[in-house]
C-alpha cells in the first residue's frame, strides 16, 4: 500500500480466440503493465453471445472500474449497460471500434473500423483486378455485426466497377468449415477470379482451397488480419492481399488514451484511427510485426 | 368448505407429522443444491469484496431472468422426457418477430406477437415428434437449424432497432426493489409450478414422463399432453426472448445461443432427471441460481476466460455428482 | 340390473364377432367370436401365446382388430384408444405392470382420473385424491400396509399390482378386465384379490379374467373361454367341468400325461456351499450347502429375501460377509462374471427387465453368456454360435423364431430363451427363481423336465418359488425363507405345505416386517 | 473349413431362404436412407451441373472425412444408450496437442499423442458417468467446456503453426484414386463395424445399451463396457481431429464446433435409436453421407447461407420420419 492504488480498467470483448484479439490483447495488457494498470478481461466467448456481453459489462460496472474498453458485439445491443456504465462515471472507450453503442457517444476511440477495412479490402480488390472479373465472399458467422459492417462497405465500394459477386456464403468460424465452403465455391467456378474472406479464419481458409485446387495466383485472395498462418499462406503465393489492423498498437494505444482521459486530458482527435496496413507479398518482409502480433510463445 | 390455502399445503403438513427427520432425508436431494449454491456465494464473497453486494445481485437476477424462463419451460418438456434444443433460436426468432411487430404496432401486439411465435414453435416441435415418432433430440436440432435459418432471413442477418424506448427502459427499472426481469421470471416461476403441481395437466405430464405406456392406458391423451409441453415451453422460451429484447432494446437474429445446453443443465443441476417423471421448478431456479452465480463469481475474479470455461465444466459434473451421491445415499445404496 | 345366470344371448354386455388380429408374420388371433355376459365372471384360459392379451388389447382400446367387430350391449362399438374404452366402462388391468414408478400411491390410484377441485376443472384436489386412494386400500385390505402417500417406486411387485387394482376399482366401472392379476402376487395377496372380485361380481359388476393358475380360475369364474392357436375352442359353465385336467387337454389339445417328471434319484457330493452369508438389513447368517443331482427349494413368502439372497451369491448384489465354496474350493465372487466363470448361473425372476434384451434376437440373447466359446482369432463364428443356439432351441422345444427380437415371443418361449442361455454356458449349478412365472401349464411342465434333467446331469439346482406345490413336486429339500433368515429345513420325507406356510409366517411373527419390506419402507 | 465370407453372410442366406419379398420388407428401414441419399444426389445432379463430377465427390469425401471418423465412434456411444457432447472440443484439444508434439518430435509421434489424448478424454467421460452415476448429457456437456477451455489455454487461443509439411500434403493426396481423409475414414467404418458385428465387446455394446440390467447379469461388465465404448469415441474423435488438422495443416483451438450436434444427428440418421441396442455402422456411414451431400449441393446451387439452415432442418426432418414411417408399416402399426 505504498504507492497509490492501481487503476483498473475493464476491457469487453465479444470473442478473445483468433490472432486478432489475442494481439490485441497482449498490446492492452503489456501496455497496462508499463502503465501501473490493473486489467479485468471479460470475454463473452463468442459474437453471438450479446446477452453476455452486457452481462459482463454490469459487471464491470460493479467493480467501479476507471475505463471500460468495449467492442460491441451489436452497438445497437449496448445502449442500456453503457448508458449504466456511463452514470456511474466510467470512461467509455471503443476498443478496436469507433462506437461503444449506437446511442452513446464514447469518451473516446481507438479504431480502425470495420468499414474502413472493407473500404481498404475494395481498394486491395481493385487493384489486384482493375478489369474486374468473378468474386466468392465467405462473408462471416451469419448475423454477427462485425462481419456484416465489412461486407457492406466493401461492397459499397466496388459498386459500379467490374467485379461481380457470384458466391456468398455465411458459415461458422472454423477452419475447416470455411475450407469446405471455398472449395465448393471453387467447384462451381472453376475459374473463379477472387475470394473475399471476412477475417484470417476465411481467408486462410479460401487460401487453402485455392492452394488444392492448383488455383494460387490465378483466384485471388483477400482478407484481414495477418497472423502467423496468413503470412505462411502469402509465402506460399496462396493469399494476395492482407489489410492488416495492428492489433497490438490498438491495444497498446487504447491504454495509453485511457491513461490520458484519466489524467484529464482528452485526446486529439476523439476517435483515433489506427491506420490499416495494406499487405502484399511485396511489403510482407518489411511491414514491423511488432504492431502486429504478440512475441512468440506469449499466452494470456 | 376448505380453503384454497388449506389445500396447498395439505401434503406438507403431513410430512410433518412424519418427523423432522424424515424430510430431511427425503429432502436430500432437494437441500444438495441450495447448500452448495450457498457454498459458492460464501467462497465468492471471502474472494471478491464486491460480490456480496445489492447491485451484484440485481445483475446476476437481470442476467438469469432469461435463463430462469428458457429453464422452467424446459422443465415441462423434460419432464416428459423430451428435450428442446432450439429453445435458443426460438428466443432469436421470438426477437426478430417481437421487434418487428413492436415498430409496426406498438408495445403490447408485439409481445402478444412474440408469444404467439413462441407458441407456434413449440406446437410445432410437438406436431413433428408425436406424429412422426421423431425422437425430441433430432427434432428440436432440426428446428433449430429452421428457425436460426428464419430469424435471419426474416432480419437479413442484421438487427431490428427502432423499438420504442419505454421497452428497452423496462429492463432497467425496478419494482419493489426488483428488476423487472427478475419480476417476470419470479412471475413465470410461480405460474410454472403451480400448474405442475395442481392441475391436471401438471400430473399428466409427470405420468407421461414417468410411464408413457401406463398414462395411455390410463386414458391420458399422451400425445395432446407432449404438444402442450412443448407449447409452454416455446411460450417460456418467448418470455426469455422478450427479456433479452428488452435488455438489448433491438431485435437481434442470433440471440441465445447458449441458452439450450444451459437451460438443460440448469433443469438436470435441478434433480430433475432426464429420463422424466419427477422434479420441481424451484429446485430448477436454484439450479439457474447455481449457473448464473458461478458465471458471475468467476468473472468478478477476473479468471482468464479459457480457465473459465474449464471451472464451469468441472463445477457441473462436482455438483451434480453431489447430488447423486445424495440421492444413492437416500436408497441406502 | 342384476342379471340371471341363466341368461341367453341377449344378456350379453360384451361380445366379439369374428376378430381377427395380424402382426407381421403372426396370426394372433382369427374369426374369434365369443359373449360375455352381464354380471358373470368369465374366464380366458389358453397356452402362451395363445392370443388372450391380444384379445384384451383389443377390447380396452389399446390394440385394433384386423378383422371383425366388438359389440357393446348389443352394438357395434370403435375402441381406438384406452381412453375411449374407459369412456365406455371397459377397465383393464394389463399384464405388464402400468405404475408410474416417480408419484405416490395416492396419484397413480386416481391417474387418468383425477377429482376436481372446486377450484375449477383442471385443478387437482389432492386432498380428495387421498381420500379416494385409501377408500380403494380400504377395500382391498390394504390400508395398513400401502401408505398412499408413499413412492410407488418404493413398493414390491406385488403391492404395485394392488395399486393398479385400486386404479381399476376407483373407476367403479361396469366391466373390469384383468389379464394375470395374481401372477406376481403371493398366495395371501392373491386371496384377498379373489375375495375382492367375488364381492365385485355381487354388487353386479362383469368380470373378465386371465390366468394361468387353473384352480384359481375354476373356484372363481362362472364361464370360461379356451383359447388355443388364436382361436376360440370351446366356452364352458364352470360348473359341468369335472376339473382341471379337462381344461388343460382343452388348452394343449392333447392329454397332459404328466405335469410333474419324477425326481432325479442320482445325488453326489457336495456341489456348492454357502455359510454365513449376511447383507446388513436384507438377510443374514444364510447357510445351506447343495449337492450334485439335488434340487433345492426355497419357499416364502414375497419379500422375505430369497431374490436378494440368490442375487448376492451370483455377485449381482454385494454382500456383508459370508462365504462360497464349490467343490471344496472357496470362490471369489465380485461380479456376475465371477459366478458364470465359476459355473454358476442364475435366472432370474423378471424376463423382461433381467433376462433377455428384448430388442435382440433370440440368438443372440441364446448366446449373451457364451460368446466367448465361439470366438475364433478374437472374432466370433457367428455360423458356429448360431448352429449351437439353434440346437438348444430344438432341445427346449422352442417355438418362435430365433431370428426375431426376443420380446415377440410369448412369455413361456421367452424365458426358454433365458434358460437356454445358462445352458449353453455349461453351468453345474443353476439357480431358478420363479423359473414359471407367467407360463402355461405345457410350458411349466417343460420346465419341470429341464431341472430334472439338469439335476440327473450332476447339476446342483436351486429353485426359488412361491407356489408350493411346485416345491413341493420338484425337490429334494425345501428351504423356507422368512425375514431375511432360514426359518426351517424340510428334508423330503416331511413335506408339508402346512410346514412351510408356519415357517414362513415365523419371521413375520417375530417383527411385524421383515427387513427387506422394512428397508423398503424407509425410501 | 469356412471361409470367412461364408460366416460374413450366415444370417443373409438364411434370409434369402425365406424369400426376397421378406427381406425388402424386413430390410425396408436399411434401405431407406440410402435410396433418400441416392433421390438427392440426382435432384442436385439435375440442378448442377458441376455436381455429378469426380473431383466434386472426391471434394465431398474429403468433407465428410472428419465427421464419418466422429459419427462412428458416436455410434458406439449411442448404442450403449449414451451419447456424447464433447466430441467437437475433443476434436480441438486433439489438434492442439497433435500439434505441439508434432511440431517437437515429428510425425508418427504427433499421431500418437493425438490418439492417446482421445482416448483419455473417453475414458474421462466413461469414467465420470459410470462412476458418479451422472448422465452422459451432462457429462460430456461439462467436458465440452473443460476440453475447449484446455485447448484455448493450451494453445493461447490462436493456430499453431510449424508441422511437418508432408502432414498437411496428405490430406490432399490420392491412393488408388482416392484421397487420402476418404481412405483412412473407410478403414475406420471397416474397423469399427467389424467391431461391432464380429467381436464380443461389439455385441457387448448393444447389450449393454439395449438392457443393461440382462446385460450385467450375463456376466459382462457393464461399466467396463461402457467406459470402452466412450474410448473408442474418443478415438474415432483424435482420427477426425488428424484428418481435419491435416486439412489446415495447423493446430486449431477451436476446431470442430459444429460435430458434437452433427454426429449424432449422422448416427441418428443412420436408423440407430438414441435408446441404444441396434445398429450398423454402414448405415451410419449413409447417415454422413446424406448430411455432407446435402450442404454441397445446397452451396453449389447458391442458395444463400439462411436459406440453407432452414432447408437441412426439414430434410433432417423429413429423412427421420421416413425412416420411421417404414420402420412403423414394418411392425404393421
Ligand atoms: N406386438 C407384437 N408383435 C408381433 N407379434 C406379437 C405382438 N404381440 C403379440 N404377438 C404374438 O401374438 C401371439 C399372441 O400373443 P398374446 O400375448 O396375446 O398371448 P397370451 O395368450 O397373452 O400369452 P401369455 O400367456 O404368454 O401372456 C403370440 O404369438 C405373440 O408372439
Ligand atoms: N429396494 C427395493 N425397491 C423396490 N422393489 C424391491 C426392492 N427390493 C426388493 N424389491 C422387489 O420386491 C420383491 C421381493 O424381493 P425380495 O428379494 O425381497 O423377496 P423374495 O423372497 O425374492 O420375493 P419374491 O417372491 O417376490 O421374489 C422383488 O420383486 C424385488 O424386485
Ligand atoms: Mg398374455
Ligand atoms: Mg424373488
Amino acid at each position: 500500500q505504498a504507492q497509490q492504488p492501481k487503476k483498473v480498467i475493464g476491457l469487453s470483448k465479444p470473442n478473445l480466440k483468433g490472432p486478432y484479439p489475442t494481439a490485441e490483447l497482449y498490446g492492452i495488457l503489456d501496455e497496462a503493465k508499463a502503465r501501473g494498470f490493473t486489467v479485468i478481461v471479460q470475454d463473452a466467448g463468442g459474437y453471438a453471445n450479446i446477452d453476455k456481453q452486457l452481462d459482463q459489462i454490469s459487471n464491470l460496472a460493479i467493480k467501479k472500474v476507471s475505463a471500460i474498453l468495449i467492442d460491441p458485439s451489436d452497438p445497437a445491443a449496448l445502449n442500456g449497460v453503457v448508458q449504466q456504465a456511463r452514470d456511474a462515471g466510467i470512461l467509455l472507450v471503443g476498443a478496436g471500434v469507433n462506437v461503444v453503442a449506437s446511442a452513446v457517444e464514447p469518451d473516446a476511440a481507438v479504431s480502425s473500423s470495420h468499414c474502413n477495412i472493407g473500404r481498404e479490402l475494395a481498394k486491395g480488390a481493385k487493384a489486384l483486378l482493375p478489369d474486374g472479373g468473378s468474386l466468392g465472399v465467405l462473408a462471416g458467422p451469419p448475423g454477427s455485426f462485425w462481419a456484416t459492417e465489412r461486407l457492406r462497405c466493401f461492397k459499397e465500394d466496388i459498386a459500379g466497377t467490374n467485379i461481380k459477386i457470384v458466391a456468398e456464403t455465411t458459415s461458422e468460424q472454423d477452419a475447416a468449415t470455411s475450407l469446405t465452403r471455398a472449395s465448393e465455391i471453387l467447384q462451381r467456378h472453376p475459374k473463379l477470379d477472387m475470394i473475399y474472406g471476412a477475417d484470417d479464419v476465411y481467408g486462410v481458409g479460401a487460401a487453402r482451397a485455392a492452394q488444392a485446387a492448383d488455383r494460387c495466383g490465378r483466384t485471388r485472395i483477400i482478407f484481414s488480419v495477418l497472423g502467423e498462418e496468413a503470412e505462411d499462406m502469402m509465402n506460399a503465393g496462396c493469399a494476395d492481399y492482407v489489410v492488416a489492423q495492428q492489433p497490438v498498437l490498438i491495444g497498446r494505444t487504447e491504454v495509453r488514451v485511457v491513461s490520458d482521459l484519466l489524467e484529464g486530458k482528452k485526446p486529439e482527435p476523439k476517435v483515433i484511427n489506427v491506420p490499416l496496413i495494406a499487405i502484399t507479398p511485396d511489403n510482407l518482409k518489411t511491414v514491423d510485426k511488432a504492431h502486429l502480433r504478440p512475441p512468440a510463445g506469449w499466452r494470456p | 368448505m376448505q380453503s384454497y390455502g388449506e389445500r396447498l399445503h395439505v401434503f406438507d403438513r403431513e410430512e410433518w407429522k412424519a418427523g423432522f427427520g424424515r424430510i430431511v432425508r427425503e429432502r436430500a436431494m432437494e437441500i444438495a443444491l441450495p447448500v452448495v449454491t450457498l457454498g459458492l456465494v460464501i467462497v465468492f464473497s471471502l474472494l471478491s469484496d464486491v460480490f456480496l453486494t445489492g447491485s451484484n445481485f440485481r445483475n446476476i437476477g437481470i442476467a438469469a431472468a432469461a435463463l430462469a424462463a428458457v429453464a422452467f419451460g424446459q422443465t415441462f418438456v423434460i419432464l416428459t422426457a423430451g428435450l428442446d434444443l432450439s429453445v435458443g433460436s426460438t428466443v432469436a426468432l421470438v426477437s426478430v418477430v417481437l421487434a418487428f411487430v413492436m415498430r409496426e404496432f406498438g408495445l403490447v401486439p408485439g409481445i402478444v406477437a412474440g408469444l404467439l411465435c413462441g407458441a407456434v414453435v413449440g406446437i410445432v416441435n410437438g406436431l413433428i415428434i408425436t406424429r412422426f415418432r421423431i425422437s425430441a433430440f433430432i427434432t428440436t436440432l432440426a428446428m433449430l437449424s429452421v428457425t436460426a435459418g428464419l430469424a435471419l432471413n426474416l432480419a437479413g442477418g442484421v438487427p431490428i432497432l427502432g423499438l420504442p424506448p419505454a421497452f428497452g427502459r423496462v429492463a432497467y427499472q425496478y419494482w419493489l426493489g426488483l428488476p423487472i426481469p427478475v419480476l417476470v421470471a419470479g412471475v413465470t416461476l410461480v405460474i410454472a409450478e403451480l400448474t405442475l403441481r395442481y392441475t391436471r395437466l401438471g400430473r399428466h405430464i409427470c405420468a407421461v414422463g414417468g410411464n408413457e405406456e401406463a398414462a395411455r392406458l390410463s386414458g391420458i391423451h399422451v400425445e395432446r399432453v407432449r404438444v402442450i409441453a412443448y407449447a409452454i415451453c416455446g411460450v417460456t422460451a418467448a418470455i426469455g426472448a422478450i427479456i433479452l429484447t428488452a435488455r438489448v432494446s433491438s431485435g437481434q437474429p442470433t440471440l441465445g445461443a447458449t441458452l439450450p445446453l444451459e437451460s438443460i443443465a440448469a433443469v438436470v443441476l435441478g434433480g430433475v432427471s432426464l429420463a422424466g417423471g419427477r422434479g420441481s421448478i424451484v429446485n430448477v431456479a436454484f439450479g439457474v441460481a447455481f449457473i448464473s452465480i458461478l458465471a458471475n463469481g468467476l468473472n468478478l475474479l477476473n479468471i482468464s476466460s479459457y480457465t473459465q470455461m474449464m471451472i464451469i465444466g468441472l463445477s457441473l459434473i462436482a455438483a451434480v455428482a453431489l447430488d447423486q451421491a445424495n440421492i444413492r445415499r437416500k436408497q441406502g445404496h | 340390473m342384476i342379471a340371471t345366470h341363466s341368461a341367453g344371448e341377449d344378456n350379453a354386455i360384451l361380445a366379439t364377432e369374428a376378430i381377427g388380429k395380424d402382426y407381421p408374420g403372426v396370426r394372433a388371433l382369427s374369426n374369434l367370436s365369443m359373449v360375455i355376459r352381464r354380471g358373470e365372471v368369465h374366464a380366458l384360459v389358453g397356452e402362451n401365446g395363445a392370443g388372450k392379451s391380444t384379445l384384451i388389447r383389443i377390447l380396452s382400446g389399446d390394440a385394433r382388430p384386423s378383422a371383425g367387430r366388438v359389440l357393446l350391449e348389443g352394438k357395434p362399438i370403435m375402441l381406438d384408444t384406452p381412453g375411449a374404452a374407459r369412456r365406455n366402462g371397459i377397465v383393464t388391468i394389463f399384464q405388464e405392470l402400468m405404475i408410474v414408478p416417480g408419484m405416490t400411491v395416492a396419484e397413480n390410484i386416481v391417474l387418468g382420473n383425477e377429482p376436481a377441485s372446486r377450484a375449477g376443472r383442471h385443478i387437482v384436489s389432492c386432498r380428495q385424491a387421498k381420500a379416494i386412494a385409501s377408500d380403494m386400500l380400504e377395500a382391498l385390505d390394504c390400508a395398513d400396509e400401502i401408505d398412499p402417500g408413499a413412492r410407488a417406486s418404493s413398493l414390491s411387485t406385488g403391492h404395485k399390482q394392488i395399486v393398479e387394482i385400486a386404479r381399476a376399482l376407483a373407476l367403479k366401472a361396469p366391466i373390469i378386465i384383468l389379464d394375470e392379476p395374481t401372477a406376481s402376487l403371493s398366495d395371501k395377496e392373491a386371496d384377498a384379490l379373489l375375495r375382492i372380485l367375488r364381492r365385485l361380481r355381487a354388487e353386479g359388476t362383469t368380470i373378465l379374467y386371465v390366468s394361468h393358475r387353473l384352480t384359481e380360475v375354476m373356484g372363481l369364474a362362472d364361464r370360461i373361454t379356451v383359447l388355443r392357436g388364436g382361436r376360440h375352442i370351446e366356452t364352458l359353465e364352470t360348473s359341468s367341468l369335472r376339473g382341471t385336467g379337462e381344461l388343460i387337454e382343452l388348452m394343449v389339445g392333447r392329454p397332459l400325461t404328466e405335469l410333474f417328471p419324477p425326481r432325479n434319484r442320482t445325488i453326489g457330493d457336495i456341489r456348492l456351499s454357502v455359510s454365513g452369508l449376511t447383507r446388513k438389513d436384507v438377510f443374514e447368517d444364510i447357510s445351506f450347502d447343495v449337492r450334485a443331482g439335488e434340487v433345492l427349494g426355497f419357499a416364502g413368502l414375497v419379500g422375505a429375501g430369497r431374490t436378494e439372497i440368490m442375487r448376492s451369491v451370483f455377485g449381482a448384489d454385494p454382500r456383508d460377509g459370508g462365504e462360497i465354496r464349490k467343490d471344496g474350493r472357496r470362490l471369489t465372487i465380485k461380479a456376475p462374471a465371477d459366478a458364470i466363470r465359476s459355473g454358476l448361473a442364475y435366472i432370474p425372476e423378471d424376463r423382461k427387465d433381467q433376462g433377455l434384451v428384448t430388442g435382440l434376437s433370440g440368438y443372440e440373447n441364446l448366446l449373451m453368456a457364451s460368446l466367448a466359446d465361439h470366438c475364433r482369432g478374437g472374432l466370433i463364428a457367428w455360423r458356429h454360435a448360431c448352429q449351437a443356439a439353434t440346437t438348444m432351441a430344438q432341445k427346449l422345444q422352442f417355438r418362435g423364431q430365433l431370428s426375431r427380437p426376443a420380446r415377440t415371443n410369448s412369455g413361456g418361449n421367452q424365458q426358454k430363451i433365458v434358460i437356454g442361455k445358462w445352458m449353453l454356458t455349461n453351468a453345474d449349478v443353476y439357480i431358478f427363481d420363479e423359473p414359471t412365472r407367467g407360463i402355461d401349464v405345457g410350458a411349466k411342465a417343460e420346465i419341470y423336465r429341464l431341472i430334472q434333467d439338469l439335476a440327473a446331469r450332476g447339476a446342483a439346482v436351486i429353485v426359488v418359488s412361491s407356489e408350493n406345490a411346485e416345491l413341493l413336486h420338484l425337490c429334494h429339500r425345501i428351504l423356507v425363507v422368512s425375514a431375511g433368515t432360514i426359518q426351517d429345513e424340510i428334508p423330503e420325507e416331511q413335506f408339508d405345505e402346512h410346514r412351510i406356510l408356519a415357517a414362513a409366517f415365523k419371521g413375520h411373527d417375530r417383527s411385524a416386517v421383515g427387513p427387506a419390506q422394512e428397508r423398503r419402507n424407509n425410501e
